[in-house]
């Protein structure tokens, strides 16, 4: 049972878990504040979908920090660049929709979905 | 009943991750597993003298993306800019200025302005970097445009540094395109020792610049939010 | 003159930080360090004047361990003060919001002030206002100023005298 | 072994405080408890540098006590009446 | 250089110099007039190129594409600059400070610019290419006009466009399956295809080109759209432009696909092709011409037949001997001629009146003789009664079916006959016979340039009716070109084993026959002449205040009989389809319904169900 | 050395534990603040500066550890608790007095 | 030869440089866009011949691939490049006259950077630098809907945003599957790894894969934002979402389905998709009322038909789809256009408040027809030509399939024909209702007239055209290999 109770089956856990519930806020929250919190929780999960794909059991962080460290006991950096990149986006990504959520609620007086529904069919 | 079908539809969308995935249960993989990044890591500290292999891959291997990332969190703070124009009128209700938060953030803030120029100099030796460094930075800002009501806050200057830093990453870049590499972020400079402050070619040049950047765009972000309404 | 004393102190404290922060003597780390502290300095030189109110005499030496020492001190017994109401079960509280009175003056003194009073658990600072410190407390002793002074602030302000104007 | 009981407390602290995030029941609960989940963090990263001899994630640490320090200001601010 | 650019050019250049010169009026005209007449000049001394063939310099999908020149376009060719040159010169008086008249011209030009490609195209890509254009001029005819004019061109819009996919659809299976667009490699190839897609192919062209030659029932489009537009262009659309469908249907049926193959297809294994399409045009011939009966519109009158006589054509063509596509072909002619110069005289009343409404004129037989004796010439080429042309391709007709053994499809056509006489009966009685209401009493015949026209027609109506041979020359070229058997005529008529027809006997009889009536009723009638006000009724005098005129409702019983069976069918069907796209627009715009949330799920489930179907495909 | 560390290592763990059971026990804002997050803050100091003692090398990035966590931390729970304050956050119904709220009272008077 | 990176280096610069320069230069930054746009239309056609020959890689910071990024610039990215720089250049100038106020430098601004993303898009040679790119176009896109700040924008681009996000969420999950699995991110490295992954674990990054992408190109039903955000955006901005910015997202999808999976077997499916989505969009324009709207849903249906087109299985069929997508570009961006002004002078959106707008605004009357009549596929526009195209290569592939989705195609054309008369038979109405309407400013005018010459002259130039589309379509159907390096 090597497989159960590995870091990278918690992190499948994770990631799946906060994928579907960040699609699940997304999908059933009527407030648009917390459809972008959803939105964050679910890419949070993809970043630790990332983040897994580079884990290699029991290595470190890919740093040359201190003399005698090999690179067969270190993590692959790719994934970690890669979700440095991803936490950036989503961070502008979210700060952009709260700005424009803000905005909206200026125009139309409610965060509520089904209310901001000016434009349909 | 939105909630039904979407929990129905979130328990097929984990059914098939699982199954097609070959399940959610799985070994940690070992390190014979081949990959670019472990290609990389076998050769980064020699290619570009950064002891910080992630950071290797983030400005020079993977440097493109982090343009490109620069370039979304600039979007970011254009479009925050955008739709918190400052309507004109004053805001209504002007806060009583807490005492101990602004006292505190002008003690603290230039402690934390110097501490992200050390995260950003040294990205290429921690796990830091221009990014970190950044925030930090406009997190000062952050809490000094929190704590005081008038304080002289240059749009101009955050604007014109956003476009600066912009500017010297593509130049940055430019200049390994003009010189022998001809590759755009071509790393032109020596690498140096490796380890030190002083090494590692073009990162940390790059790393200071995306540090720049990244306060400044941060911080016009803040400043947009707090100048509408 | 006086801004540029406080401009030098200013300059001693970020040269502290930076020796922490890298905790190097290299030359380069030195040379970037010079340089990062050059550009600080310029851009809050405005900021230095906050920095004025710490002395530099050679008192300090002795009264910046002593406030330490009180204050750890205080910190340690109000812990465990604080731990023993949250694990017992009747949970045990008195609390209430006082106020405080202080002869400091300088910004800097009273925000230490007010956040040694903060860090020291069982007194938290809710706000300043001029030289009056509202506290919540959650075991309130005294509810007039002058009680709940001596018990909450006096101890740190005597010291904190010697060091911050 | 004291290592190990530490990571057990903490993990119990980081339990006790996500309840309070949890249950709130006012936003300044939550935001208090988010604040203290930050100090626990950056303990955490701090026990894992040791457990890893790695100096690097002391800087991670600190970056992660700062930007805690700054978005707990700006949420109780914001909550206050506006940024 | 193909005399065919030139015509294409000239035709272009009459579009071109009809937007630069926008402003004048004049200009517009003249340049007009020298166009069609240039137009017209050309293509009859295309008669020494037959044969001739152009390519483009340029391919498309690896094919050359371009124009060949063949006895039957040549005859398409003639019939639409003829008939074209005589409009523009009826326009100029008729059209003169008509609101609209700049359009005029252009469209005028742009629709003969691609008819012209359209007969002259001698593969599937030019022929669509100018189909297009011609049936977007056709729009733009119908659409100026009267205020309900861009509705009934809309309805036309609607119906064309869906023949045009229908028509590139075939285009596009003819190139899958032969690897050419040319006529002629289709035409070679069509043998080896199987039987039920050569079925379906051509299923597919003749569809598409009954819509253009409004087959029932896919004819409704046509009377509203050739009525509320110009009269003048009622009278070109109805002449000429109706039947370039027709002359699609004349190229894929005898020119393409072959007789020999046509023949050889049926449906459901026992059906003929050609009695399956022999039966829509005999409902052709018959519905839409007992609806001509009791339309109060003499425009509106003339369009259902129109319609009505595409389906003599259509049945001609459907009989598949040698006289029956000689008489569908001739009919093209006959009927472009005669119903021309009926609506010219429509026209004239109208320019003179200011209405083409049945109920509101009548009498005008003195005061307009010129355009009374056209529309008689008119109507009894119509009714196809000798001695005028329509008797002679209508008697083909006849005859190709009796022959054939298509009894039903005969009597059809004889019922047609005897429901287009009652009608044209109605529509010269109530325009020029009975009593002239009193504010017509100043009116006067039309001028020249108006008269010229119909003098013209007359002279074609009656001399094609004396001497049909004129025309049967070039029908037979046709004939042997597509690999029929010519029809032997005559100058006076044809010569066959099976039967003969000398038009100078007939004419002479039947005008004798007429004369002997004449003198019969002048003897036998003591008419007195009364007022028209020297009357009265239930008792009253009448006066002016009174409309009481003998034309109103003229076949109002009839109608009271067949109105419940008319409307439903067909309107029925129309609007059950536009109801139906209306509703199926409505469901399928809700699908967007606005709340974001469900967007999201739209997604998620998206993502499921493709992984579903893929799981299985893979 | 070590040994000291550990002890403080464990120390902090157990404030930090502490520090949270309070966070979940005590009554309000206030009372939470006290007893959570600043014994919590303590504990994490105690924590941080056991692993100096522990690792020599890290004993300076301690320091600079913990003396941004005492400079930052009294500040972000005063403001939370003067937020909380301002935005109306009652004093649970034990507490025995509220100057800061009979200020407000006298300056709307 | 020019360094295809400049494409994306260079309105990138420019985007700082009007940052960097706006408080100074006011609304002049819009010349300095100008000056980027015309580099970028100078650059992409130089480009166009030399990458006929050979496929390049561009390499970035020295790094060979696959270790680096790089970019892999062929047929495909330079003729798109070339699309999106030419109608970028034309929409620019009609922004001038139409993009009004002081805050103009901030719409330059982030129009060179929806430049930028798309370049970036159709060049880069990295699947997670797609992403990148991929974030930057549609961040720019959400903001530039929302730009005016308006009611219905905001709502438009925040519903975007949210589906956007979903999107990518998929797509980075289809990277880190791509990265776990294959240990690559080139593209052409993938390309040559992919088939060896387990086929169950190829679907679901295949299916992550286009469902994200897909919800940028417009796919039904994924395409739920798109009516919304393109009908309330500015009408330039509108112009360039429809004209290349979901053609982009769907080459992606293309290329990642034929060159990088090599997946074609699910080509039926998508064939059947892409037919829904063209019946949907154009049952759902059928009964619009809304000007924009109705440019929107006819977008979709657009959307459809290239899809269709390019999920064929042929080079053919490729072909046509980009043939389809020159002309959409072209003609929509024409509609698109028109309408903005339409709706500036009248002050509405709504068809009817039109009526008799031809007399009053001949010009922009005279090119929304053109620009009609070649999106129907009326000869001798080029979109009859592409629309030929596509049929025909459906009808070569001989199924029966392919030969019933062509009639439902042209099903969708009589219902789109039908919509779009109506619209010109109300502005063509001669008893007018509108008065005091001036027509449209020159410049833009001259922006549609541009547009217009490419869809009137485009079958001139049809040999050069289908040269260069039928490059792109072979370098398509085949498997991405590492090229030459630059
Ligand atoms: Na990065
Ligand atoms: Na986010």
């Amino acid at each position: 049972m090597n497989g159960v109770l590995s870091i990278s089956t918690v992190l499948n856990f994770g990631s799946a878990g906060l994928i579907v519930l960040g699609l699940y806020i997304v999908f059933t929250q009527k407030n648009l504040i917390k459809m972008v919190i959803g939105i964050d929780i679910a890419e949070t999960g993809v970043n630790v979908l990332l983040v897994s794909t580079g884990y290699i059991k029991g290595n470190t962080a890919p740093i040359f920090s201190k003399a005698g460290l090999q690179v067969s006991s270190m993590v692959d950096p790719v994934p970690q660049a890669l979700v440095l990149t991803s936490i950036v986006i989503g961070f502008g990504v979210s700060a952009l929709a709260l700005a424009m959520i803000i905005k909206l609620y200026e125009k139309t007086g409610t965060l509520d979905t089904s209310k901001i529904r000016g434009l349909k069919w | 009943m939105r909630k039904v079908i979407s929990f129905l539809l979130l328990a097929g969308f984990v059914f098939y991750f699982a199954t097609l995935t070959g399940g959610l249960l799985i070994p940690d993989s070992s390190a014979d597993r081949s990959s670019v990044g472990l290609d990389i890591l076998s050769r980064s500290a020699d290619e570009t003298g950064s002891a910080n292999a992630v950071t290797s891959v983030v400005v020079l291997y993977r440097g493109f993306d982090t343009l490109g990332e620069v370039t979304v969190l600039f979007l970011a703070a254009l479009g925050i800019s955008v739709f918190m124009k400052s309507t004109g009128e004053k805001r209504k209700k002007v806060l009583d200025q807490s005492f101990i938060l602004k006292t505190g953030s002008r003690l603290l803030f230039p402690l934390m302005f110097l501490f992200g120029m050390y995260i950003i100099a040294h990205g290429h030796l921690s796990p830091g970097g221009g990014f970190p460094g950044g925030v930090i930075i406009a997190t000062g800002f952050f809490v000094i445009l929190l704590t005081s009501e008038s304080v002289n806050f240059n749009k101009t200057l955050m604007s014109v540094l956003e476009g600066l830093a912009g500017l010297s990453f593509i130049g940055l870049g430019v200049v390994g395109l003009l010189g022998p590499g001809n590759s755009f972020l071509q790393n032109f400079l020596p690498l140096g020792t490796f380890n030190t402050v002083f090494s590692a070619g073009i990162i940390p040049l790059i790393y200071a610049v995306v540090g720049i950047k990244v306060g400044a765009e941060l911080s016009s972000v803040v400043y947009a939010m707090k100048e509408s309404k | 003159m006086k801004n540029f004393k406080g401009f030098i102190i200013f300059v001693i404290v970020l040269a502290l930080t930076w020796l922490l922060l890298t905790g190097s003597l290299g030359k380069d780390e030195l040379l970037i360090g010079g340089l990062s502290l050059v550009l600080v300095a310029i851009l809050f030189f405005g900021y230095s004047d906050l920095y004025r109110a710490l002395k530099i005499t050679p008192k300090i030496i002795l009264f910046y361990p002593l406030y330490l020492l009180v204050f750890l001190k205080e910190l340690i017994v109000a812990n465990f003060d604080v731990a023993s109401r949250v694990v017992r079960p009747s949970l045990p509280i008195n609390p209430g919001i006082v106020a405080v009175k202080t002869s400091l003056k300088d910004p800097l003194s009273k925000l230490i002030l007010a956040n040694s009073i903060t860090l020291t658990p069982g007194t938290l600072t809710v706000d300043v206002k001029d030289d009056t410190l509202f506290i919540h407390w959650i075991d309130v002793k005294g509810k007039d100023v002058e009680e709940a002074t001596k018990e909450i602030s006096r101890k740190f302000e005597r010291i904190l005298k010697e060091i911050v104007k | 072994m004291i290592l190990g009981l530490s990571f057990v407390l903490i993990g119990l602290a980081v339990l006790f405080s996500t309840l309070r995030l949890l249950k709130g029941p006012s936003t300044f609960d939550r935001l208090l408890a988010a604040d203290t989940l930050a100090i626990i963090t950056t303990a955490l990263l701090v026990l894992m540098a040791s457990y890893f001899s790695r100096i690097i994630y002391m800087d991670v640490a600190l970056v992660y006590s700062v930007l805690g320090f700054a978005g707990v200001v700006v949420v109780a601010r914001y909550l206050e009446g506006g940024l | 250089m193909s005399i065919v650019l030139n015509l294409l050019s000239i035709a272009l250049a009459g579009v071109v110099l009809n937007v630069l010169f926008s402003k004048s009026k004049i200009v517009q005209k003249y340049v007009s007039l020298l166009i069609f007449a240039g137009l017209t000049y050309f293509s009859f001394v295309m008669y020494s190129q037959v044969g001739e063939h152009f390519d483009f310099p340029f391919q498309i999908a690896g094919q050359s594409i371009g124009f060949t020149i063949t006895w039957l376009n040549y005859y398409f060719g003639i019939m639409i600059t003829g008939i074209t040159l005589l409009t523009v010169i009826f326009s100029l008086k008729y059209m003169e400070g008509k609101d609209g008249s700049t359009h005029y011209y252009t469209v005028l030009s742009l629709k003969t610019f691609g008819m012209l490609g359209v007969i002259f195209s001698s593969d599937l890509i030019t022929f669509f290419v100018f189909w297009e254009i011609m049936s977007w001029s056709t729009f733009g005819l119908m659409s100026t006009g009267g205020k309900d004019a861009p509705k009934s061109a809309f309805k036309y819009f609607v119906f064309a466009i869906t023949a045009s996919m229908i028509l590139m659809a075939g285009v596009v299976l003819s190139y899958s399956l032969f690897g050419s667009f040319d006529f002629a490699v289709i035409h070679d190839k069509i043998g080896s295809l199987s039987l039920p897609m050569t079925g379906f192919l051509l299923s597919i062209f003749i569809v598409s080109f009954s819509v253009e030659s409004a087959v029932f029932p896919v004819h409704s489009w046509l009377p509203d759209g050739y009525s509320n537009t110009f009269t003048t262009f009622t009278a070109y659309l109805s002449g000429i432009s109706t039947r370039i469908g027709i002359y699609g249907i004349i190229l894929f049926l005898f020119g393409i696909f072959g007789i020999q193959t046509v023949d050889k297809l049926s449906i459901i294994g026992k059906i003929n092709f050609r009695y399956v399409f022999g039966v829509f045009a005999a409902l052709t011939m018959v519905v839409p011409t007992f609806t001509a009966l009791y339309q109060h519109d003499a425009k509106k009158l003339i369009a259902w037949h129109s319609v009505g006589q595409g389906g003599y054509m259509l049945i001609g063509l459907a009989s598949g001997s040698a006289l029956g596509i000689a008489g569908g072909m001739f009919h093209v002619l006959n009927h472009m001629a005669y119903v021309v110069l009926i609506v010219f005289a429509i026209a004239a009343v109208e320019h003179r009146t200011g209405t083409t409404n049945l109920n509101k004129l009548g009498g005008l037989i003195k005061k307009m003789p010129v355009s009374y004796l056209a529309l008689l010439f008119g109507i009894i080429g119509l009714a196809g009664l000798p001695p005028m042309n329509g008797f002679v391709s209508k008697w083909f007709i006849y005859r190709a079916l009796i022959l054939g053994g298509y009894p039903f499809l005969a009597i059809a056509a004889v019922i047609g006959t005897l429901g287009t006489i009652l009608s044209v009966y109605k529509l010269i009685h109530n325009m020029f016979l009975g009593q002239l209401p009193e504010r017509y009493n100043n009116v006067k015949e039309v001028g020249f340039s108006m008269q010229l026209p119909m003098w013209i027609l007359m002279i074609v109506v009656l001399g094609l009716g004396i001497f049909p041979g004129a025309a049967m020359g070039l029908i037979a070229k046709i004939q042997v070109a597509l690999g029929l058997t010519a029809v032997p005529y005559s100058l006076h008529g044809i010569q066959t084993a099976s039967g003969q027809l000398n038009m100078l006997v007939v004419s002479a009889v039947f005008i004798g026959g007429i004369f002997v009536t004449w003198i019969i009723y002048l003897l036998g009638s003591r008419r007195k002449h009364v007022s028209q006000y020297n009357n009265y009724a239930a008792g009253n005098f009448l006066d002016k205040k009174v409309a009481y005129n003998f034309n109103y409702e003229f076949y109002a019983a009839m109608e009271h009989v067949i109105d419940p069976y008319r409307k439903k069918i067909i309107q029925r069907t129309e609007q059950g389809i536009a109801g139906l796209t209306d509703a199926v627009s409505e469901y399928i715009r809700r699908i967007y319904t606005g709340m974001i949330n469900t967007y999201g799920i739209y997604v998620i489930t998206a993502f499921i169900v493709t992984i579903i179907i893929l799981k299985e495909l893979i | 050395m070590v040994v000291v560390g550990k002890i403080l290592v464990l120390i902090g763990s157990i404030f930090l534990f502490l520090g949270s059971l309070g966070i979940f026990r005590m009554p309000d804002v206030y009372n939470r603040l006290q007893a959570g997050t600043k014994a919590t803050t303590l504990g994490a100091l105690s924590l941080i500066l056991g692993v100096g003692f522990m690792n020599g090398s890290f004993l300076v990035k301690s320091i600079v550890l913990i003396i941004f966590i005492v400079l930052t931390n009294p500040i972000s729970s005063s403001t939370i608790a003067r937020a909380s304050h301002k935005a109306g956050i009652p004093l649970v119904k034990e507490s025995v007095v509220d100057v800061c709220k009979d200020n407000v009272r006298k300056e709307e008077a | 030869m020019v360094n295809p990176i400049l494409l994306i280096i260079v309105p990138l610069g420019t985007a700082f440089l009007i940052s960097l320069t706006a408080s100074f230069l006011k609304n002049s930054t819009k010349y300095l866009a100008l000056l980027a746009m015309i580099a970028n239309v100078w650059v992409s056609i130089k480009l166009l011949p030399e990458v006929m020959q050979h496929s390049i890689n561009v390499v970035i910071a020295g790094v060979k691939p696959p270790l680096g990024i790089n970019l892999f610039v062929g047929p495909s990215g330079a003729v798109f490049s070339i699309l999106i720089s030419a109608a970028g250049l034309l929409i620019l100038l009609y922004s001038f006259k139409y993009i009004e106020g002081d805050s103009q430098h901030k719409y330059y601004t982030l129009f060179l950077l929806l430049i930028t993303g798309s370049h970036g898009m159709v060049l880069t040679g990295d699947v997670f630098n797609l992403f990148v790119f991929f974030e930057i176009l549609a961040i720019s896109s959400y903001i530039l809907v929302g730009y005016e700040g308006k009611r219905n924008g905001l709502e438009a681009a925040v519903k975007y945003l949210i589906l956007g996000s979903i999107g990518s969420v998929l797509i980075l999950v289809a990277v880190a599957l791509i990265y776990q699995e294959a240990g690559t991110l080139n593209m052409a490295d993938l390309a040559d790894k992919f088939g060896m992954i387990d086929p169950s674990k190829r679907l679901m990054i295949l299916v992550f894969f286009i469902t994200g992408m897909g919800v940028e190109a417009a796919v039904f039903p994924l395409n739920s934002w798109l009516p919304d955000a393109h009908s309330s955006a500015p009408s330039s901005i509108s112009a360039m979402l429809s004209g290349f910015v979901i053609e982009v997202a769907l080459i992606v999808i293309v290329k990642f389905v034929y060159s990088i999976f090599a997946m074609t077997e699910i080509l039926g499916f998508l064939s059947l998709v892409a037919v829904i989505t063209l019946l949907v969009g154009e049952f759902a324009a059928f009964k619009q009322a809304n000007i924009k709207r109705v440019l929107a849903y006819s977008s979709i249906g657009q959307i459809g038909l290239i899809l269709f087109a390019m999920s064929l299985n042929s080079t053919g069929g490729i072909n046509a789809g980009l043939m389809q997508i020159v002309n959409h570009t072209a003609s929509k961006s024409i509609l698109f256009l028109v309408a903005g002004f339409l709706i500036v002078r009248t002050g509405s959106y709504q068809i009817s408040d039109y009526r008799g707008i031809a007399k009053k605004m001949p010009v922009s009357a005279f090119f929304f027809v053109i620009g009609v009549l070649s999106l129907l596929g009326v000869p001798p526009f080029f979109g009859f030509f592409s629309k030929l195209a596509i049929i025909i290569a459906a009808l070569h592939t001989g199924s029966i399939f392919n030969t019933v989705m062509v009639f439902l195609v042209l099903l969708g054309t009589v219902i789109e024909s039908i919509y779009f008369l109506r619209i010109i038979q109300v502005m063509y109405n001669r008893d007018g209702i509108v008065d005091s309407v001036k027509e449209a400013p020159f410049l833009p005018l001259l922006a549609i007239a541009a547009f217009a010459v490419v869809i009137l002259a485009g079958f001139l130039v049809l040999p050069q055209i289908t040269g260069y589309t039928g490059g792109v379509a072979s370098e398509i159907v085949r498997k991405m290999q590492m090229a030459q390096v630059f």
